[in-house]
């Protein structure tokens, strides 16, 4: 078990917004979590990475309480792809890149790992001198995934990647979360395309106003009638099918 | 005679080109789709459109008005609306402030009145007030209207500024991805909506989105910008069916999931 | 009795400045590192017409108002266009030139010697009546489109425009409207003190009077109003303390802003009883709440 | 007033300032005026009740001084109202003890209007015990061109500080109508620390004496930086304010032998020279120029209150003008009822010499 | 040539004054560039230092490297013990700017007079070290201070610009300007880079102090040449150390030529109103970088 969450509370200020969560990630699993605009989705993956204080309860990383600074859950192998982008934007693509392997040791590790991410995504390495702020939306969202790769995780928290991505390359990212789940990277993932999510992962929990509704493998939920009406836009096909 | 027509226009970043001789033509009541790979050059339009930049060459007309580079609050008064791809909130006002900031553009109360607090005054702002409710209501804010708006959660940000954008009385609504950080259902509502304000409101709409089902679900005109070039035009069908746009842009599975529909 | 008089027309002198800065600063979001100049130019010009033209003080206090503004006018018309720090540092040229400027004032202005003989004027019943007046009507311009275009302005440029608000001439609107206040707190404390050194509106008057803003809490008037009572009054409480009374005085400030950052009002406003019409802001569905503006 | 209850002691206020740039003065002059304080109450006090002279500080700055007084004078009723050293507070409280009907009586307030307002009509309750600044600059502009020999004159002053610009009108007055040339007339603000560039010019000009109404900081900054840029012989003069015993350890080379300075008194006076014994034993520190007037200032007001034979402030008020030879430490005081202004008090004029500042004169202008 | 050297003197004169502009600027700048507002309390560190450094030298008369080397290390402690003090709770809590520049103002105030409580008023002389020699070039004259001060500026300026510029540590210090939070992401751990920067931020002042202290006089006012320095940043653009520099000579040069032959009085006047005229046509200053907001 590389992340083990139990009963968890987090407030912002007076608002509860995760309640008593229980959740768990197994070495090497994909795990996805789904739930409509503000059901504390973010709020959860935040509090893992160290962002945000927890209120009670427990969060063991192999099997070891998480420190909750957020520079030292990065050092334990925990990165964090955070919503809404937040590259640094007065920096270069290129700088924002050093950022994320800020703690590489070896300037021969870190230049693979550049490469790597300019072959994910080209666009990077054609605007690596660009200063990141005035990247196009979709360009800053590779970048903040290419920089959260940059830290090699051992678990990568995923919040909305696919978030103003094209059809085309939200496939592509996809895959590339296969390829590094196959090399061993436990992931959890955040994302409102839920079909995506689910197809994409073994396992997944329904979130709703912070509790946690439902859980179970992703098959199943997929097949879930009732997550098929709330989550997966079964209404909408019907409507284009009408 | 279009309300919008956008001639040969090019945005130069240093040597990059963001656009490159746009052609866009828009006529009353049209909803418009535009898509495209990332950094493609949709925002930049919409910015070029809003006066937030100037174009390099080329001439933006709105009602026959020449409004390139024209100063941003002028080209919002003149009734072109938008919302933008990274929210911009007034996060610490409350959602009933943010709605009526944008409203009372058409209070024309003088600082006097103001102080004075005379029949002009209370009418307007009465107004002003009403109007934000009823687009909050529209929108499904109204819980929340004294909620800052930085607090809300994303998707219900979006919301916000739809209402706000709308709450300038536009004759063009801009969308700059507004499915972004929603989920499919959320986005079907998205849709209704959009297709309930457009008749409520007489609105042209311009869309951005990566999100297809909502792009082919209702918009009636599609351009998919590449490079910051127009590289196909038409109806939906038309593109999705457009090799050209698939192997740029929609990807092979997707298009299967959408024929399995 | 009469002491205490003294320390209650200058807690309203003080009162109109903050307040006024406090629309620059707390609602509209730009600092002025330079206010203390407008409370000057207001003082020295009332002062002038009342002692060398002989015209009523009410005259004196309108056209110190009058000329304070038009500075304002012309300095925003000049450095608005510039942000954040850049603007602060620009007012703050603006007051120490037009310190510089009375310093060399010559026989006009009584250069740095001082210009006496000011008529007494600003009693205890004016000073609370103008500065009363003062509040009702920041209050109503706050609370009416204009202070919401202030407000947007301070939180999102950009979105302010969007929305339709000309920025640049409702910052300038903002300026203005402060620099008349403090025009009219100058024409105030110069009728107060019947004498006036341009060392009276240094750069350390200005910063206690910005001081004043953020410890009442930015975008808070019943704060800026609380904070001018305060930060005039305790310095007279600390008085036996002697010297050690500025010590305290940066400790206060520097302990509020790291104990209580929203300042103590915490960006909200309060009624008091009795003056509930004038003072009741109806505070969830009209105010802001603190003035986190954003900055990165 | 009133005054149902008979009260045990005499509240004198002194308006001092003891915080802001011109700490060090007011610290001083309060040191002085404790120790006297000491001496007349351990003596019996004055009319046979303790003598507590009240301090408020005015931060050097009027408005604060202003609220000090109204305490002073509306809370704490004092009978009279020493101090201050700054001119503009000075003159910025002086209507208020005047309608509180309480005579003041300043100790090192230099300018015209402390007693005069700007029509040159006498203020009756203010009082001062040193010399005008119009004095002083006909002082410096006669010792430097009568007795020095001096002809061409450069200044550099503060124009942001009162004192400074106007000792310097004066002085320019004075030296030309006497047929002198102020060949240079520079000046900085408050706060700057080099002046390098004023010299520069200055030195150019070829002046032979540069006059310097400022405080012993800038002149010790400026003799050193003369020196840099090779001006090491020009004579210096200076006013009142020019005079610190942290001249010589800041500038006693620099000003040795050709820097003159007027002062009230001579701390080598035998007179005077008890209070600096003893303020060094009570304070563990030297004592600056205001120490002395501090503590003169004391029994000046303890001197005018035993005249006036009881503790109302119009009755000291009257006994103040009244003042004729009395008999204090650094000179011997007849106030001018005309003026408000102490008369013929001779200006004592100090030279650098050998780290000490000597005596040379006593000096006073021809008319 | 009269003029030729009179115009050259001013040029020395401002070349002195600007390099200890510099000095204090880089240290201003830097901190700037991390937190983005304007630290006023540098005027504090700037006088430990040159409090530190004069008693170093006249209680344990000890060598003025050592002193200095002494001054220095109290002006960084100092710096870093205000920042986690005074600094840290705002920044958790995430207030705007305006809160740390007022935090500043209430620190910088709080120190002058503490010192006035505590040490007194008086101004105080450092021992006559090195300040009285000068060069002589022909009938120009140039102090040895000044040489000084101004090589240990520039030396400063190079050593934080490759800082800056060119190591992770830097990058990170630039990007923590942006998003601390996300800096903390990344595996930083963004206290202790601000502590690094408030570190070198003092040790910058201390030594701009003691130089201060040594070329001038030490008093608790000294601090208040920091706004001429804040000035001087503007000019250059704030956040920039290249241009803290080149705002600072520029400075010293301007107002040595203007106090020289236009007007001493007005000195100030003519130089503010330059500065106003260079922001309206270069509003982020000389060298700062117009950021422009992606929509
Ligand atoms: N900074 C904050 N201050 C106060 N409340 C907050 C804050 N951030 C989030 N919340 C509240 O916490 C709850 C959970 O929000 P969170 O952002 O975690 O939702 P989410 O599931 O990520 O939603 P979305 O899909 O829109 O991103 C919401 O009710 C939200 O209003
Ligand atoms: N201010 C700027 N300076 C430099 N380059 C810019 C600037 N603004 C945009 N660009 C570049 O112009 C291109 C078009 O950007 P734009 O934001 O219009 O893309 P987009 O089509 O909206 O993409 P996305 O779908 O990712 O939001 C991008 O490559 C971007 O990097
Ligand atoms: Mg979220
Ligand atoms: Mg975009």
């Amino acid at each position: 078990m590389i992340l083990k969450i139990t009963d968890l509370n987090v407030f912002h200020g007076p608002i509860h917004a995760i309640k008593k969560v229980n959740l768990h990630v197994k070495e090497g699993e994909i795990v996805a979590i789904i739930g409509a605009n503000g059901a504390g989705k973010t709020t959860l993956l935040n509090t893992i990475a160290g962002l945000k204080k927890k209120t009670d309860g427990e969060i063991l990383y192999q099997g070891e309480p998480l420190p909750e600074k957020s520079h030292e859950v990065l050092k334990k192998g925990i990165a964090l792809c955070p919503e809404g982008r937040r590259v640094f934007g007065n920096l270069t693509v290129y700088e924002n890149l050093i950022m994320g392997g800020y703690l590489m040791k070896y300037k021969k590790d870190f230049e693979k790992e550049v490469e790597a991410v300019y072959h994910l995504f080209p666009r990077l390495h054609e605007r690596r001198n660009q200063i990141a702020s005035t990247l196009s939306g979709g360009e800053q969202q590779m970048l903040a995934i290419g920089r959260a790769l940059m830290s090699k995780p051992r678990l990568f928290l995923l919040d909305e990647p696919s978030l103003g991505l094209a059809p085309l390359l939200v496939q592509e990212i996809f895959n590339k979360f296969i390829e590094i789940n196959q090399m061993g990277v436990s992931i959890l993932i955040v994302e409102q395309n839920a079909k995506h999510a689910l197809m994409l992962s073994s396992r997944a929990y329904v979130l709703q106003t912070g509790n946690v509704i439902k859980e179970g493998p992703s098959k199943n939920l997929l097949n879930d009638p009732q997550i098929q009406e709330a989550y997966l836009g079964k209404r909408l096909k019907d409507r284009q099918n009408q | 005679m279009p309300i919008l027509e956008i001639n040969n226009v090019t945005k130069e970043f240093g040597g990059l080109t963001a656009v490159s001789n746009l052609n866009l033509n828009v006529s009353e009541g049209e909803l418009i789709g535009i898509i495209g790979p990332n950094g493609a050059g949709k925002s930049t339009v919409f910015n070029l459109i809003t006066g937030i930049y100037k174009p390099t060459k080329g001439t933006i007309k709105f009602k026959g008005q020449d409004i390139g580079g024209m100063e941003p609050f002028k080209i919002s008064k003149l009734g072109i609306a938008r919302t933008f791809q990274n929210l911009r909130l007034f996060k610490n006002l409350s959602v009933l402030q943010n709605v009526k900031i944008a409203n009372q553009t058409f209070a024309g109360y003088d600082i006097l009145s103001a102080i004075f607090r005379n029949q002009k005054y209370k009418a307007q702002e009465k107004e002003i007030k009403e109007n934000a409710l009823k687009l909050l209501e529209i929108v499904g804010l109204s819980e929340f209207i004294n909620e800052k708006a930085g607090k809300l959660p994303y998707g219900f940000q979006r919301k916000l500024e739809i209402a706000r954008a709308l709450a300038m009385k536009p004759s063009i609504l801009l969308l700059d991805e507004p499915a972004a950080g929603m989920n499919p259902d959320e986005s079907l509502e998205l849709m209704e909506f959009i297709g309930k304000i457009r008749k409520d409101f007489d609105l042209t709409i311009i869309l951005i989105e990566h999100h297809m089902e909502v792009v082919m679900g209702i918009c009636e005109r599609i351009l998919v910008l590449n490079f910051g070039k127009t590289i196909v035009e038409g109806t939906p069908e038309e593109i999705q069916n457009s090799p050209e746009v698939i192997s740029s842009y929609l990807g092979e599975v997707v298009q299967d999931d959408t024929e399995n529909n | 009795m009469q002491y205490l008089e003294g320390i209650i027309i200058l807690i309203c002198i003080n009162l109109m400045v903050v307040v006024g800065l406090s629309l620059l600063t707390g609602f509209t979001g730009l600092f002025s590192f330079g206010h203390a100049a407008y409370m000057a130019i207001g003082a020295y010009t009332s002062a002038l017409i009342t002692t060398k033209l002989g015209v009523p003080f009410f005259v004196g206090i309108i056209a110190g108002a009058i000329v304070a503004g038009l500075a304002g006018w012309l300095i925003g018309t000049a450095t608005l266009k510039l942000v954040g720090d850049y603007f602060a540092i620009a007012s703050l040229g603006f007051g120490e030139t037009i310190r510089l400027l009375l310093d060399n004032g010559g026989k006009v202005t009584g250069g740095a010697r001082g210009f006496g003989g000011i008529p007494y004027q600003t009693t205890l019943l004016i000073a609370v009546t103008v500065a009363f007046l003062a509040v009702v009507v920041m209050r109503n311009i706050i609370l009416s489109r204009y202070g919401r275009s202030f407000m947007a302005i301070r939180e999102d440029e950009i979105a302010a425009q969007a929305c339709g608000i000309d920025t640049f001439s409702f910052k300038k609107k903002s300026l203005v409207i402060s620099a008349v206040y403090a025009g009219i707190g100058g024409s105030l404390f110069a009728h107060y003190m019947n004498y006036l050194q341009p060392i009276m509106f240094d750069m350390a008057k200005s910063t206690e009077v910005a001081s004043a803003v953020v410890f009442g809490g930015l975008g808070s008037l019943t704060g800026s109003i609380l904070a001018s009572i305060i930060l005039t009054g305790v310095p007279e409480l600390l008085r036996p303390l002697f010297q050690w009374r500025l010590v305290f005085y940066g400790l206060v400030l520097v302990g509020t802003i790291v104990l209580r950052p929203q300042g103590i009002m915490g960006g909200k406003e309060i009624s008091f009883v009795g003056l509930k019409k004038v003072f009741r802001f109806r505070l969830k569905e009209e105010n802001s709440n603190n003035a986190h503006s954003g900055n990165k | 007033g009133g005054g149902n209850k008979e009260a045990e002691s005499i509240k004198v206020g002194y308006l001092v300032h003891v915080t802001g740039d011109s700490a060090l003065w007011g610290i001083s002059e309060k040191n002085g005026a404790i120790i006297a304080q000491e001496e007349i109450n351990e003596a019996g006090g004055v009319l046979g009740k303790k003598l507590d002279i009240m301090f408020y500080d005015g931060r050097g700055n009027s408005a604060d001084s202003v609220n000090a007084v109204k305490k002073a004078v509306q809370q704490d009723k004092v009978v009279a109202m020493l101090g201050s050293n700054l001119s503009g507070p000075t003159i910025a409280v002086g209507p208020i003890c005047a309608s509180a009907k309480v005579p003041q009586v300043a100790s090192f307030a230099t300018n015209p209007r402390v007693t005069q307002d700007d029509n040159g009509n006498l203020k009756p309750w203010s009082f001062r015990l040193c010399f005008t600044d119009p004095y002083q600059g006909k002082l410096i502009a006669d010792y430097a061109y009568d007795k020095l020999g001096k002809k061409n004159a450069a200044v550099l002053y503060d124009v942001t500080n009162d004192y400074s610009s106007g000792l310097t009108d004066f002085f320019v007055k004075r030296f030309e109508e006497k047929g002198g040339k102020v060949v240079s007339k520079l000046s900085f603000r408050t706060g700057d620390v080099d002046f390098r560039a004023q010299l520069s010019e200055i030195k150019q000009k070829n002046a032979d004496i540069l006059v310097l109404p400022n405080g012993y900081k800038e002149i010790a900054l400026i003799a050193k930086q003369a020196k840099d840029l090779g001006m090491r012989d020009i004579v210096k003069i200076s006013g009142d304010s020019g005079y610190s015993i942290s001249l010589f350890e800041m500038a006693g080379e620099e000003l040795d032998g050709n820097y003159y300075v007027i002062q009230h008194f001579a701390w080598d006076d035998p007179d005077v020279a008890p209070i600096k014994d003893k303020y060094e034993k009570k304070f563990n520190e030297s004592p600056e120029v205001n120490a002395a007037m501090g503590y003169d200032m004391v029994y000046f007001i303890a001197d005018a209150i035993k005249r006036a034979g009881k503790a109302d402030g119009e009755a000291i008020r009257n006994a103040i003008e009244e003042s004729k030879d009395v008999k204090l430490k650094h000179a011997s005081i007849t106030i001018d009822p005309k003026t408000h202004d102490p008369k013929n008090k001779a200006g004592i004029i100090l030279k650098f010499e050998g780290n000490k500042a000597v005596f040379v004169d006593k000096f006073a202008p021809q008319d | 040539m009269f003029l030729l050297i009179r115009i050259s003197q001013q040029l020395i004169n401002g070349l002195s004054i600007g390099s200890i502009y510099a000095l204090i600027a880089i240290g201003y700048s830097l901190i700037y560039s991390i937190l983005m507002f304007s630290n006023f309390a540098h005027s504090s560190f700037l006088l430990m230092g040159a409090y530190t450094g004069f008693y170093i030298l006249i209680l344990l008369s000890s060598s003025f490297p050592l002193s200095l080397l002494i001054a220095m290390l109290g002006s960084g402690i100092l710096a870093v013990l205000i920042e986690k003090i005074a600094y840290k709770p705002i920044r958790d809590r995430g207030n705007p700017t305006l809160y740390f520049i007022i935090a500043s103002m209430g620190i910088s105030i709080f120190f002058e007079n503490f010192i006035i409580c505590t040490i007194g008023p008086r101004f105080r002389s450092y021992p006559r070290i090195m300040q009285t020699t000068f060069v002589e070039l022909g009938k120009l004259n140039i102090s040895v201070m000044d040489i000084y001060a101004a090589v240990v500026a520039i030396a400063f300026l190079l050593m934080l610009s490759y800082l800056i510029e060119k190591t992770k540590v830097g990058i990170a210090i630039r990007a923590a300007s942006f998003d601390l939070e996300v800096v903390g992401l990344m595996g930083v751990n963004t206290n202790m880079l601000i502590s690094i920067v408030f570190l070198i931020a003092g040790i910058l002042a201390g030594l701009a102090g003691e130089f201060l202290g040594v070329k001038y006089t030490v008093y608790p006012q000294l601090g208040y040449i920091t706004n001429k320095a804040y000035i001087a940043a503007v000019f250059g653009g704030l956040g920039n150390l290249k241009g803290a520099v080149l705002g600072s000579i520029l400075l010293g040069l301007l107002e040595a030529l203007i106090t020289g032959f236009l007007s001493s009085a007005m000195r100030d006047i003519f130089v503010f109103c330059l500065l106003i005229l260079v922001l309206l046509i270069k509003p982020s200053g000389l060298m700062g970088i117009q950021k422009q907001d992606k929509v």
